[in-house]
């Protein structure tokens, strides 16, 4: 019988899960303490540090640094990959214990991840939008697409078949665009009421998201709805209606519940962001190393959580503690 | 077709923009013939050559060698023809040593192969024979160029031309930049070349020299032949005539005395390796020479006194008051100005007008803090004029004017700030006669202000002519001072080449 | 060779109209004409105003750079300058210091990274390319360690939004700006001493030493001139977006390297005209709204981008080969 | 002359050593010393192959780069040109070609892209920054359209695995293929007549054309041979990671510039110093190395970085006379 694994990890989705490969490292129990964990994101930003300060509290509350030792790495240079193979390598080499790592993208990593498993190294992915290789042991996040369906979702509840048009921000080309998108076209496409009449990319940065909504809403002034794939290209987006007077006016939709994002939700400039629950994934990072080398259990392929929508309407019940690290004692 | 000579080129013409450099050029050459080619700065003498070379397109004529037609159409079509050509601004690849810049573009492979292997010990050896036993000269062979005195580098250049082993061989103005004994050393060549039926092409604007070595003597004015005569029939006047298109008056002005108050006292100047000791004092309006070979240290003398290369010892007194050089800025603040030998890579801003080069140098004029565009064409046409620059107005893209006429700009350039020492360096190097005579008349008029004029030269009869006093140096030391008024040229030439204890010193060092 | 001299008007290029960049002109316009037909919204004042403010962050570094490679020279420093400025005065306003406290600051931080910048290349002698490559890296780095990756934010004083978001006589007030700036950079280009110099060491480094000009002085306040201009734009970009993000200014360099010599200044040196950056600026930010406007489809952005940079560089080379 | 640089024996001078990069090459082995005191783990067998198999993409491209900018020109379409060709490769293996025409084939298309660039630099007259810049983001631009942003996976094939994964007596199978690389360039650049070519051109562009070297030909071949070697690059890190990235390469321009001038030779041209280039490269992937197995903190990682670069062109610098 399947293990009841929502006891270990809260709200997990097992409608998610996936078969194993059998070529996965097999569960084993570790004496040696602390143990070595390599945290391995594909940049240090906003996102990743609130997952940094869930496993930092997980951490915390299996006795801290002699439990386990958290090695983090992020790549420094532009070119992603090379950076997260270069801290593979090294953790390999220095023979650490388990190794967390954000895909960037598709395929990503496959022979360092399988060399790893080799080297009797379990690899847990969190945050990849496409997990494909065959030797990870649990993807620990939540499904991209989700949080598309998530705000596509919204705008149905909130307009039901009023005819709705609505604008774009997407981020650079690549998985996190295509995955959000995928999800929210197959809502959208079930209500031809909501027409997007403009869609065009913003980086992920603020200063895109200014000067490419400025833009849009000169070409489609009559934009209801503007929908971002990152709370930072909404705020460009805010500051740019703000300037046009339409804050407020103009529904925003943002990703990622980032503080701001929360505090315009508060003020009425946003209407609903996604929380993709970051820190809750860095919890779970830190829960399947526990149950997977501490207590040798054997784990679900997929360990995910449904992102949640926050709006004027519940964004009170958001626990702000779920930003940053707070210092936890031992349970 | 024996009887078809070995270059002939027909109606050359050649424009640049809207201004005609050349017109219905005929040139006809035999082998072992030396032709001499004159003609004042910018008569077209290095365009038509630059033509034959391949470098430049031609607009009109037809070039044959051989009684074949050839199309010239790049500078290796003009090699594969059977053509070198030593261009007058050198083109040597200052990374390189002289081996590699010799065989530059040809290089010597161990097979036909494109992609053999070169043969670099092959290559020295033979460099380091045309060097030494062709030309006669001690040049360090693995030193990169760009370390070697210019002189030096004109040898590099004349040995690249002698190894493409060419029938038909260009020098455009070789000696300018070449020592008494160095510029022997070439005529030697040239003679031998002359006698293995080898045909040259002879530019210069020393016209005596050239005399002496050519067959036949062909005059160039604005771009229009307007004489070609064997040399039996000229004689320098004759030539300088049919170049100006009128006689010349007297080259040198008349010497006018010095002040009989002190300007610049030099003391024990030193500076390791390049001079030593070196002590004189000058008048106000005083114009003192400064003989000696490449490498005597009379060009690091001169930079050490505008603060280029500082000197390490010494001490130099401007009015009486003792000043510091040890920066170009200090030499300027004591109004000292100078003039380098290469205009092209030290003087001019090639971007620019005549109006901006002239003023650079002292923008104060054109305004105190904002610049008048309107004042600096005031200044410049009023310098154009007084200095007789040849040129379409302060407008005029500097690199558009002929080597005299640069010249004049960069001199006018210092003029402009009213200096108390002019430091003359080569001052008429690849300038034409009539030019020349009127950079003298410049430099004697700011003496005859108050001006104390320093100037080293290669050009003894220079020297002779247009100073005072003329020190020689030798290995870093001023040998002799002597009068030029009652002096030879033969006695510069013997003090530079002759270490000075076998000399018993000549007078005081201060004359 | 025969490209050697190619003569043109004195007094044209002394106003900066000339490197023969009109075939940048052209096809400025040609540009224009097209997105006025494809996009009727274009010729909008609304839309042209925003065009004008989104191209004034890179037209303000892209006039230091003017000066920069006028002098021979080339700074790949002021994105990382952009962002670091921007953080620091940012994170002033947010301690509460004043806005003239807050500004001067992150103005004094951009000359400060321009005088490292100076020193390296003219007292250690390091290639200008490598010693602000270096300095890019190292203040990217910095602002890193500074920020932990996170966006300093609430920068929302009053004044301080005045200069990124107030419009003045229905201009914006960046844009006013700019055009204070572009005429001060054009009186210090082409009416002072300064400006000469730099084009001078540009044009002819030796002979510039040769005629008493202080070279490595010059240099060091061209660099420091790159650096305030680079902080200027950092602070109105803050001000605009009432925060500091730490990727701000990525990938600046180029863009302000292509506004230059779209506009007709040649990286050679020598030669500089500020009016061929301002249209390089803006051809860039017209570029970029038109993708939007047309809402052209992602993924064909940089394609247009660089094509549209050839396009203009090229018309510009023929137009002048003609005049040869 | 404005000012004189020191003598140095012909032979290295000749071979590359010189440059004076020595200051490198010390400042390179007091690092090593350095990391293996503080890294107890850098000098095992295991983490120094590593090591040099993550050098060995740039080392590549910079061999490349150094033909180019010892001819005084300068490539910032590398790392595009390898996205793309990786791509191409990878796309054909999946397609189902065989492992020889998919290199191939990559290998043309890189040597496709370098001959555009020769064209708008030598026959349009385009700078070479810009040419290079604008063909590095058509090339990114194309690699989105071509991909949709989503990478190529499945690029599995054990044969074409060999390339990037294998060892040969130990040592892995690209850093092996980069030695032969290395000893062809090398042999290309020091003992043919075309690398003598490639340094005229970098040391008077003027004076190459008037002894008939086929400049434009020459410049032409060096772009092909920088746009071959990417392609290379990009194949052996497609078979490495046994898939292409969209985003692969992304900065690849600036590590590789800094790797050949760390290594000693200037972007001035006119000389070029293979050896150097190596030393560069190493000490590039050394140093990440160094931050990973030291556990440096990721945000003094580009501090770190930035700083390295300046103390190894610093060291470098002082070593020989100033001003060459
Ligand atoms: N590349 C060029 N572009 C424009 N004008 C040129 C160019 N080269 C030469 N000229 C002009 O053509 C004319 C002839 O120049 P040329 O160099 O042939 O004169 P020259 O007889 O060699 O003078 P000099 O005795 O000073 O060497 C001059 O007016 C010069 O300004
Ligand atoms: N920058 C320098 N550094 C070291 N030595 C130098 C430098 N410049 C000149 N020298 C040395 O000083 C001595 C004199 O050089 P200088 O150029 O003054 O000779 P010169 O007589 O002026 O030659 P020219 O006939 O070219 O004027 C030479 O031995 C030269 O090698
Ligand atoms: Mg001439
Ligand atoms: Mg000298």
């Amino acid at each position: 019988a399947e293990p009841d694994y929502n006891a270990v990890f809260p709200g997990i989705l097992m409608n998610k899960d996936i078969e194993q490969t059998g070529q996965e490292m097999k569960p084993v129990k570790k004496d040696n303490r602390p143990l070595k964990l390599g945290f391995l994101p594909t940049a240090m930003d906003t996102y990743y540090q609130r997952v940094l300060a869930g496993v930092k509290e997980e951490i915390d509350k299996r006795g801290g640094a002699e439990a386990i030792e958290l090695l983090v790495q992020a790549p420094s240079s532009q070119s992603a990959t090379d950076d997260q193979i270069r801290a593979m390598e090294a953790w390999i080499n220095d023979g650490v214990d388990a190794i967390a790592v954000a895909l960037y993208n598709e395929g990503a990593l496959l022979p360092s991840i399988r060399r790893a498993t080799e080297a009797g190294i379990p690899v847990f992915l969190f945050n990849s939008p496409v997990a494909d290789n065959p030797y990870y042991v649990s993807d620990i996040g939540y499904d991209q697409s989700d949080g598309g369906r998530a705000q596509a979702q919204w705008l149905v509840d909130t307009y039901g078949d009023k005819d709705v048009k609505i604008g774009i921000l997407e981020g650079l080309p690549g998985p996190h665009t295509s995955q959000r998108m995928k999800g929210f076209n197959e809502i959208i496409s079930k209500h031809p009421n909501f027409k997007i009449v403009a869609q065009q990319p913003a980086g992920w940065v603020r200063a895109q998201g200014l000067s490419v909504t400025e833009n849009m809403f000169t070409a489609n002034p009559d934009i209801e709805v503007l929908v971002a794939l990152y709370d930072e290209m909404a705020l460009g987006g805010l500051q740019a209606l703000k300037a046009k007077g339409l804050n407020g006016k103009v529904a925003i939709v943002g990703y990622e519940n980032m503080k701001e994002a929360n505090a315009a939700i508060l003020t009425g400039d946003f209407s609903a962001t996604v929380d993709t629950g970051a820190k809750e994934e860095g919890r779970n990072v830190v829960r399947a190393v526990d149950e997977f080398l501490m207590k040798g259990n054997p784990l679900p392929k997929k360990i995910f959580v449904a992102p949640k929508v926050y709006d004027a309407k519940n964004i009170k019940t958001f626990d702000q503690t779920d930003y940053d690290y707070v210092p936890q004692q031992k349970m | 077709m024996a009887n078809s000579p070995l270059l002939e080129m027909k109606g050359i013409g050649k424009r640049f923009g809207n201004m005609v450099a050349l017109q219905g050029i005929d040139l006809a050459l035999n082998g072992g013939e030396v032709l001499g080619l004159v003609g004042e700065n910018g008569a077209g003498k290095s365009t038509l050559m630059k033509i034959l070379a391949g470098a430049y397109s031609r607009d009109g004529g037809t070039i044959a060698v051989r009684g074949k037609e050839i199309e010239l159409d790049s500078p290796k079509a003009g090699a594969d023809a059977g053509i070198a050509i030593i261009y007058q601004e050198l083109s040597l690849f200052p990374d390189f040593d002289s081996a590699e810049n010799i065989f530059a573009g040809r290089e010597l492979r161990r097979s036909g192969f494109s992609l053999a292997p070169l043969s670099h010990g092959q290559m020295r050896r033979e460099a380091r024979r045309l060097l030494s036993k062709e030309l006669g000269v001690e040049v360090a062979i693995d030193r990169p160029v760009r370390e070697l005195s210019l002189s030096d580098r004109q040898m590099i250049e004349i040995a690249k031309a002698l190894n493409s082993n060419a029938d038909i061989i260009i020098m455009d103005e070789p000696t300018e930049a070449l020592e008494e004994v160095e510029r022997r050393q070439l005529f030697a060549i040239i003679k031998r070349l002359q006698a293995a039926g080898k045909a040259i092409i002879y530019v210069s604007h020393r016209i005596k020299e050239l005399l002496g070595i050519c067959s036949r003597v062909m005059v160039l004015r604005d771009g229009r032949t307007v004489a070609d005569l064997p040399v039996a029939d000229l004689d320098v006047d004759k030539v300088v005539a049919a170049m100006i298109g009128g006689a010349l008056s007297k080259q040198f002005p008349p010497r006018v005395p010095p002040r009989s108050d002190p300007s610049v006292e030099v003391r024990g100047l030193s500076r390791a390796g390049a001079f030593d000791d070196i002590s004189f004092s000058l008048a106000k309006g005083e114009i003192f020479g400064i003989a000696g070979l490449e490498g005597s240290g009379k060009s690091a003398l001169l930079r050490a006194l505008f603060g280029q290369r500082a000197y390490e010892r010494g001490t130099v007194k401007v009015d009486g008051k003792d000043v510091q050089l040890t920066d170009i800025t200090d030499a300027i603040r004591e109004r000292f100005a100078f003039l380098p030998a290469e205009r092209k890579v030290e003087g001019i801003f090639p971007e620019h007008s005549v109006g901006w080069n002239l003023s650079i140098a002292n923008l104060g004029v054109l305004g105190k803090i904002t610049l008048r565009p309107s004042k600096e064409k005031e200044v410049a046409a009023s310098y154009i004029s007084k200095l007789g620059v040849k040129c379409d107005g302060p407008q005029a893209e500097i690199s558009s004017l002929s080597g005299g006429n640069q010249q004049k700009v960069m001199l006018a350039r210092w003029l402009l700030t009213q200096p108390k020492v002019l430091l003359l360096e080569e001052p008429t190097r690849g300038v034409d006669v009539r030019a020349k005579s009127e950079v003298y008349a410049l430099v004697q008029a700011a003496a005859q202000d108050g001006c104390t004029v320093i100037v080293v030269s290669a050009d003894n009869a220079e020297l002779l002519g247009l100073c005072h006093r003329v020190a020689v140096m030798f290995e870093g030391k001023i040998t002799t001072v002597v009068d030029a008024a009652t002096s030879k040229e033969e006695t510069l030439a013997l003090h530079s080449v002759r270490p000075p204890e076998t000399l018993h010193p000549v007078g005081g060092i201060n004359g | 060779m025969a490209e050697v001299a190619v003569t043109r008007p004195r007094h044209a290029f002394k106003f900066g109209l000339a490197s023969g960049n009109a075939g940048v002109y052209i096809a400025f316009v040609v540009l224009l004409i097209a997105l006025g037909l494809a996009a009727p919204r274009f010729f909008t004042v609304g839309n042209l105003t925003d065009v004008l403010r989104q191209a004034v962050p890179i037209a303000v570094i892209a006039f230091g750079a003017t000066f920069v490679i006028g002098m021979r020279g080339i700074d790949l420093s002021v994105g990382s300058t952009l962002a670091l400025t921007g953080l620091v005065t940012a994170n002033l306003l947010v301690l509460g210091y004043s806005v003239p406290v807050a500004c001067l600051a992150g103005l004094a931080l951009g000359a400060f990274i321009g005088v490292i910048n100076g020193l390296l290349i003219t007292k250690i002698g390091i290639t200008d390319f490598i010693a602000t490559m270096a300095i890019m890296v190292v203040s990217r780095g910095v602002v890193m360690v500074y920020t932990q990756g996170i966006p300093i934010t609430g920068a929302s004083d009053p004044a301080f939004r005045m200069i990124g978001q107030s419009y003045l006589a229905g201009v914006p007030v960046p844009v006013v700006l700019t055009v204070i700036v572009f005429a001060a950079a054009f009186y210090l280009l082409y009416y002072t001493r300064f400006g000469r110099f730099v084009l001078s060491i540009g044009s002819n480094p030796d002979a510039a030493r040769l005629v008493g000009i202080p070279t490595d002085k010059v240099k060091i306040a061209v660099y420091v001139l790159a650096g305030v201009l680079s902080a200027f734009a950092g602070i109105m970009l803050t001000s605009r977006l009432e925060s500091a993000m730490p990727e701000a200014g990525q990938g600046y360099e180029l863009d302000v390297i292509a506004a230059v010599v779209i506009g007709g200044t040649g990286l050679s040196g020598g030669r500089a005209t500020l009016f061929g950056t301002v249209v390089g600026a803006v051809l860039m930010a017209v570029v970029r709204n038109g993708l939007n406007l047309l809402n052209v489809n992602t993924f064909w952005h940089q394609v247009v981008i660089g094509t549209i940079i050839l396009v203009a560089v090229t018309a510009d080379r023929f137009n002048r080969s003609r005049k040869t």
